[in-house]
């Protein structure tokens, strides 16, 4: 579990730890690099969308194995809870734009759902709850 | 991060470093944005070369410079692309939108 | 705060987060290194030590801003605090042998002192508690 | 962690990649005193180029190769220290018990 405070500063400590777990469980590097990616865009929707950029506010992540049976194997994953505070999101605004314009903004979402084999926000009490969950490939399963 | 700019050969090169996020693309559009404006140079080019990570706050501040150089009629140009930026370009659907060259070089040649 | 049960395999997750934090927080890149070290060091102690090598026992880290006045100066700094519940150290233990000798082992301690300015060990109701402390030299401060 | 062993010119070459901490610095040991017992080369090398961190249990284990070697006779060096590899050492004040060289053909050829 690593708790912190949404200043984003703290965003790249948290991608140094992610891109490590995920070394440690055995994805291929490019799959570390896009893990670490979607859950960087991920903490930075959470202090600017759900906390208005106020940079005292808690973040919460957990981190566990998860498993599924995937054409008759088990494959093992890593599950990765993101936990705030804000208010309520608005399951309307949780949309990317379309890539086919060119100008900033709208791309976080793309990049979460372009690595993680499950995406899910869930409002649990004063919570949100973001559930990122991403499965290893059989052959380079160390968990 | 650190990002700092020079001219050279009718060309503004800016220099960045370490990890564009959220916390620091803010300064990087800004720094970025200002220089264009007030160099009014034909080229711009950043070399990304010693750039660790870009999260989509850095390429939107890329999308950016992109269309300040291009209202003003300057060539908007990146060098030194890791493979860690390369893919993050590529994801966004605009690696074909910017002028790409793999070092200084041959893109002051270009 | 960063919580994570015994099992030596998330001694390089702890690592990474640490070094990163370091480097965020303005120390030189040696200063890094050699906090990462001395926490990577701790850690594995209270795997050993403290659990007896028991893999799913808890360890929390707690981390912060430290200030000192010194030579008139505040200096700021990072300060770590490790607990684990194993049983009460026993302060007569907690030596490194002497460096004068070629042997394994023993040399954690060590370093652990070479890159803290403070260490501290205390027992606080059933939780041991190391505070490791850092200051950073003026010029490099960004805290 | 990754290490593997080969032979060449009576010398037994070790390659060790990634970090070596208290997950695995018990292979690291058993491997190279096992390799050290079977082959009876008169030279051990480590190459230590691709090691990225080392810790104590990891310096331990180099002393104990250090002196398995001792014990058959051979010779026991290192090479490519990295700057945080060579710390280490220097701080358990065992830099100067190692034989050590830059890279392999150096200790190869002395
Ligand atoms: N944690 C969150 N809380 C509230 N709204 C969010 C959150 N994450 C995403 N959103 C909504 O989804 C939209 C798309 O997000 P994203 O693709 O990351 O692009 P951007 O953040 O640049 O707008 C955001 O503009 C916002 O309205
Ligand atoms: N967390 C701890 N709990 C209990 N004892 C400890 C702890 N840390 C260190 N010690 C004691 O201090 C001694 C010296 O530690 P160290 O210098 O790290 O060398 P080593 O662990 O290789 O013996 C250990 O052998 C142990 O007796």
């Amino acid at each position: 579990m690593l708790a912190l405070y949404s200043n984003p500063k703290w965003l790249s400590v948290t991608r140094a730890a992610v891109d490590r777990l995920a070394e440690v469980l055995g994805f291929p590097v490019e799959q570390c690099r896009s893990i670490t990616r979607a859950v960087d865009e991920a903490l930075t929707n959470i202090v600017r969308h759900s906390y208005r950029n106020r940079p005292d506010q808690p973040i919460a992540m957990y981190f566990r194995k998860a498993h599924r049976r995937q054409d008759g194997q088990v494959q093992q994953g890593l599950e990765i809870l993101l936990c705030d505070r804000g208010p309520a999101v608005e399951a309307c605004k949780l949309q990317g734009r379309s890539l086919d314009e060119i100008r900033p903004g709208g791309l976080g979402l793309h990049f979460i759902r372009q690595a993680m084999n499950t995406v899910e926000f869930t409002r649990k009490g004063p919570t949100n709850r973001l559930r990122l969950v991403k499965y290893l490939a059989q052959e380079n399963s160390v968990l | 991060m650190q990002i700092s700019a020079r001219r050279h050969d009718k060309t503004t090169i800016f220099d960045l470093s370490g990890d564009i996020d959220f916390a620091n693309s803010p300064v990087v559009r800004e720094s970025v944005l200002r220089e264009i404006r007030e160099s009014r140079t034909p080229r711009v080019l950043l070399n990304l070369s010693q750039v660790r990570y870009m999260d989509s706050s850095g390429v939107a501040s890329l999308v950016e410079g992109l269309k300040a150089s291009r209202d003003l009629g300057s060539r908007f140009i990146l060098v030194g692309l890791s493979t860690s930026t390369r893919d993050v370009l590529q994801l966004s659907r605009l690696i074909k939108v910017f002028e790409i060259y793999d070092n200084e070089e041959q893109a002051m040649a270009s």
